[in-house]
């Protein structure tokens, strides 16, 4: 799978927030948005799920037989976890993840085995509103393992998470990567050993 | 189809764990039911003549009441994103959340207001007739309000103005519901306002989900 | 003090007394009963209808007294602090429901003979029916949140602010003139009611006192308990008062 | 002072610019007398003999309406932490929000409702009653709107659930506003029931805040 | 003025989250809080704030002549900056900091020097509904400028920043210890140079 982006500009508001953005990111390989705030990572991670309009250029996601896919096809080839983590207060933790698989379309006994890679057990009877940052991360970036998808768009996912989650992320990430997924994160951290980096130039 | 009854089973889920849900809709009814003679004065003639109108209108408020929670929470914490990025079509996202406003809502209200009824004198005749209007109208409320609601999360500063600006298109409710119930008191046919009734909920149940859905894919910037 | 301050203590005693006060208040309603039914004379105006004010009245009373008491276990929680008070007011809330439940029933049903309607919009009645929905209100606030310590907390607040309603309930009928009529027990002057119908309606009212506190005592010991078993499910160390 | 000033205004500010506010409560109000004369029927009489009860009914729920934005998303997104930790107390912060929610909510009804009052045949005599007894008593809604919405921030799951508990307490609002116009309507005079209004308002305006301030203390856990 | 905690405790729900919690900060020293997601930093941070009841133990803050100060006077010495921003979308900048000024009971004027120092200017009319995300936590890190007061209580302040504004707070940071001021901060990653950590035990 490639996922191909050639001049891509994008509006926030009145702002060009930014403008030629070229990329070719195929199997195995991760691309690390670097860049100061409001340079426009977010902006390009919405763009590229489609849950933004561009104002100029093309996006393409190639499948491993060279076609190009449609816009429902990318969607469902794609997992996007974003600043905002979908977590209601009200809900368990459980009942979250299972709620999460079913908007995936994803079988809910992959919850379990979710909840087990991010080490969610002793947390999944708790209510969304309790949990602390690191924790509302977790849960949030549980739903990569809840079905098995290519691309992954992951805003910051390094953000409040413990010494040992950060490890265990890119692990996760890594062994994505080994089995021919591809990433496109931003962070302003060093993310995936910066394997390759992209740096959105300064647009306040 | 599973993740149609997810989402639907969530929203209600968060409704009755949540400030309110159904039990606030049911209050709300309740309480405007309660309210009336305290306000009007005890005359059973008067309470009578305006009951109809009075069980519509208290229909009418507390089905909008929790419209505001129907989308504006899901925009803000990023479950639209998601939902929109689901294989569902978003035509049915909007079907299911209209579906479960009406269950904790609509349908809610429908039980309760039988039981309501001696409180406005209404006559026993009309009971099963108000329950039926309000049964084949209600929905209708709900689908408008969700479309309205969609509206309001892709405009920043509107929210529930816009379900207020849609208020006018639920008028044709509170006169087929009222008149239906009015007729049945006053031992005449309530058929004909109770067809009106259901057509104008079919219509709404047809092009909510679709103008809703539209809506939401305005957020695209 | 100290000794009732140690929940451990307080079940142990309050389970002695338990059958001593089931058995006073059985035998307390059962005179009370016999005397307002065959003994008291008929009201000479009313007939046998006013019989039910030896329900009624004490009814009303008890609705009064044991909101008020919540009020005071509230305000002693919030000032001292004290981890009975709460148990006391959460434990009372709901006999006090009822209570105010039949003051009601049997007050409409006396109105219907009495004024011609089970219902009017004056100012006792409205302000009784309040009350009842303070009950109510206090009960659920209790069972919406989660953590005893928290709820008992918003409880108390509630408590203390319905208690504006009692001396509304209690002069309402002097302030408004209403169909309701005034006081002719608790007054100023002594009463003012005949004691061939007085003595019941003091038996009935110590009948309802006594199941009052019996039933206080023994939801206060489930209370506890409960509690004691949540904090070992737990595991919490227990909190310090 | 200036401290209380800037809350007030900043409250009217996010009311304005954000869903409904000002503009929401009175649209509110205003189409619940609209649509009284389409539920009840157009006879003058009955919308006469209703209209006293109607308006104070739709002042009650038009207040009621905002009062989920007063101190919830100040709890949800730090504010309130912030307005405990600022020298104001806490009393004080509570009687900015209810003077900040009357003014978008009670004071805007109270003018509107003079504009209104021939919708529903209100004799010219008692319009200004009208207007008067919804000035003096809509603040005494809003205190005790306030002080059960700020009981509503320490509960997990209550939210609106407390407003319509603590609805029973404007049962008196009701009743004296109610009574006060339809006196004035019968060439009688209102002003015993606007006293007791106004009591029931000054009450509530001095228990309101000190039971809000206690209850936002509460979150201490 | 010094900071000295002796034996805390406290509970979150029904769990204790942290127990025998001892330290002592005084003027120009920093501590900075690690520990697993859920270890509890940010329960202690509000406790030390008085946010929050302890279950357990003592916390005094004394000021430079040996006094204990109370509750209220503590509340007017300390800026809490937490996970939660304090920023409505319907409020421009501008506004926000404005009514945070006023909170703080800090004269407006001042405002217009912490846009300056946090580098504010371009964003000062945009709608807080706006903003990237490192734009509003330097929006919040600003109510540190609004007023001076000597203790300052950081809950993962560098996160969503980007590398010039973690400098800036750095040195902002560095300055204020300078001037004798004190600082607890939670943070995931090396923040102040780790002057003093202290290190939450795994609780979940
Ligand atoms: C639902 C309707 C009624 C309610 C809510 C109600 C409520 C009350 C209350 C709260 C009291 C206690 C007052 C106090 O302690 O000062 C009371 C006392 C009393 N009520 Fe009623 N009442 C109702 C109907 C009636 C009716 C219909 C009658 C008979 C005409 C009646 C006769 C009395 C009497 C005689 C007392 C005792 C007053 C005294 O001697 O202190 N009530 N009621
Ligand atoms: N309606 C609007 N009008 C003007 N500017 C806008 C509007 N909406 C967003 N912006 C600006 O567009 C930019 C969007 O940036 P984006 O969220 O993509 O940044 P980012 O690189 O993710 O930043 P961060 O590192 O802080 O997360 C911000 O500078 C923001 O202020
Ligand atoms: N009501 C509750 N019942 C049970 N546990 C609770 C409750 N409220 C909070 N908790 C737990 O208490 C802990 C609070 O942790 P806190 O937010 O202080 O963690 P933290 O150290 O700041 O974590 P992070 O690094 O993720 O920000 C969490 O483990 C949370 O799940
Ligand atoms: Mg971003
Ligand atoms: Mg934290």
């Amino acid at each position: 799978m490639r996922l191909i982006a050639e001049g891509l500009a994008a509006v926030r508001g009145e702002r060009v927030v930014f403008q030629n953005i070229n990329f070719d990111v195929a199997s195995g390989q991760a691309l690390v948005l670097h860049g100061p705030n409001g340079s426009g990572k977010t902006t390009l991670l919405r763009v590229i799920a489609g849950l933004l309009g561009m104002l100029a250029g093309r996006m393409r996601v190639i499948d491993k037989d060279g076609a190009v896919l449609t816009d429902e096809a990318r969607d469902q080839s794609l997992h996007f976890v974003g600043h905002q983590d979908a977590i209601r207060p009200q809900l368990r933790v459980m009942e979250t993840l299972q709620f999460h698989a079913n908007l995936l379309g994803a079988p809910t006994k992959n919850v379990d085995a979710a909840i087990a890679t991010w080490g969610l057990e002793p947390l999944a009877e708790l209510s969304g509103g309790l949990l602390s940052a690191g924790q509302r991360r977790r849960v949030s970036l549980a739903r990569l393992s809840l079905q098995r998808r290519p691309l992954w768009l992951l805003d910051e996912p390094l953000v409040a998470l413990d010494t040992p989650t950060r490890a265990r992320l890119n692990d996760i990430c890594s062994k994505h990567l080994a089995q021919g997924g591809l990433i496109v994160a931003a962070s302003h951290e060093p993310f995936l050993g910066d394997r390759r980096t992209m740096t959105l130039g300064y647009q306040e | 189809m599973k993740t149609f009854r997810a989402l639907v089973w969530r929203d209600i889920l968060i409704g009755m764990r949540a400030s309110g849900g159904a039990a606030l809709a049911a209050a709300f009814f309740a309480l405007i039911i309660v309210l009336a003679p305290l306000g009007l004065g005890p005359d059973a003639g008067t309470l009578r003549a305006a009951g109809p109108g009075l069980f519509w209108i208290a229909a009418l408020l507390a089905t909008l009441l929790g419209l505001e929670r129907v989308l504006q929470p899901d925009a803000e914490d990023g479950t639209l994103d998601l939902l929109r990025l689901s294989p569902l079509p978003l035509e049915l996202v909007a079907l299911a959340k209209i579906a479960a406003h009406w269950l904790t809502s609509g349908f809610i209200i429908s039980l309760l207001a039988p039981l309501l009824a001696p409180l406005l004198s209404l006559d026993t005749p009309a009971i099963p007739i108000l329950a039926a209007s309000l049964l084949l109208g209600t929905p209708g409320l709900s689908a408008i309000g969700t479309a309205a609601a969609a509206l309001g999360t892709s405009v920043q500063r509107g929210g529930m103005v816009l379900a207020i600006l849609v208020l006018p298109l639920n008028i044709p409710f509170l006169i087929f519901g009222a008149s239906a119930v009015s007729a049945a008191q006053a031992n005449e046919d309530p058929t004909q306002a109770l067809i009106f009734l259901t057509a104008a909920s079919l219509i709404a149940l047809v092009v909510g989900p679709i103008a809703a859905a539209a809506a939401l894919r305005l957020n695209e910037d | 003090m100290q000794q009732f301050a140690n929940p451990q203590r307080f079940v142990r005693i309050a389970k002695m007394l338990t059958p001593w006060l089931l058995g006073a208040t059985a035998l307390l309603l059962v005179t009370g009963l016999y005397l307002a039914l065959f003994v008291a004379p008929p009201d000479y105006q009313q007939g046998d209808a006013a019989r039910i004010m030896y329900v009624h009245v004490p009814a009303a009373w008890m609705s009064l007294f044991i909101y008020a008491c919540m009020a005071v276990s509230s305000a002693v929680a919030f000032i001292w602090k004290h981890p009975l008070a709460d148990v006391a007011a959460k434990a009372s809330a709901p006999i006090g429901c009822v209570f105010t439940a039949l003051a009601l029933i049997t007050g409409s049903l006396w109105g219907q003979p009495m004024w011609g309607t089970w219902w009017v919009w004056d100012a006792r009645l409205t302000s009784v029916l309040i009350l009842f929905f303070l009950y109510l209100g206090y009960i659920v606030l209790w069972s919406v949140i989660d953590e005893p310590t928290r709820a008992a907390r918003a409880a108390r607040i509630l408590a203390l602010v319905g208690a504006i309603n009692i001396p509304i309930i209690k002069f309402s009928v002097d302030w408004w003139n209403t169909l309701h009529q005034g006081s002719s027990v608790f007054r100023m002057d002594g009463p003012t009611i005949t004691s061939s119908m007085l003595a019941p309606l003091l038996v009935m009212a110590a009948g309802y006192n006594v199941f009052y506190v019996t039933f206080l005592l023994i939801r206060m010991r489930t209370e506890v308990s409960q509690r004691r078993l949540r904090t070992i499910r737990l595991g919490l160390e227990p909190v310090p008062a």
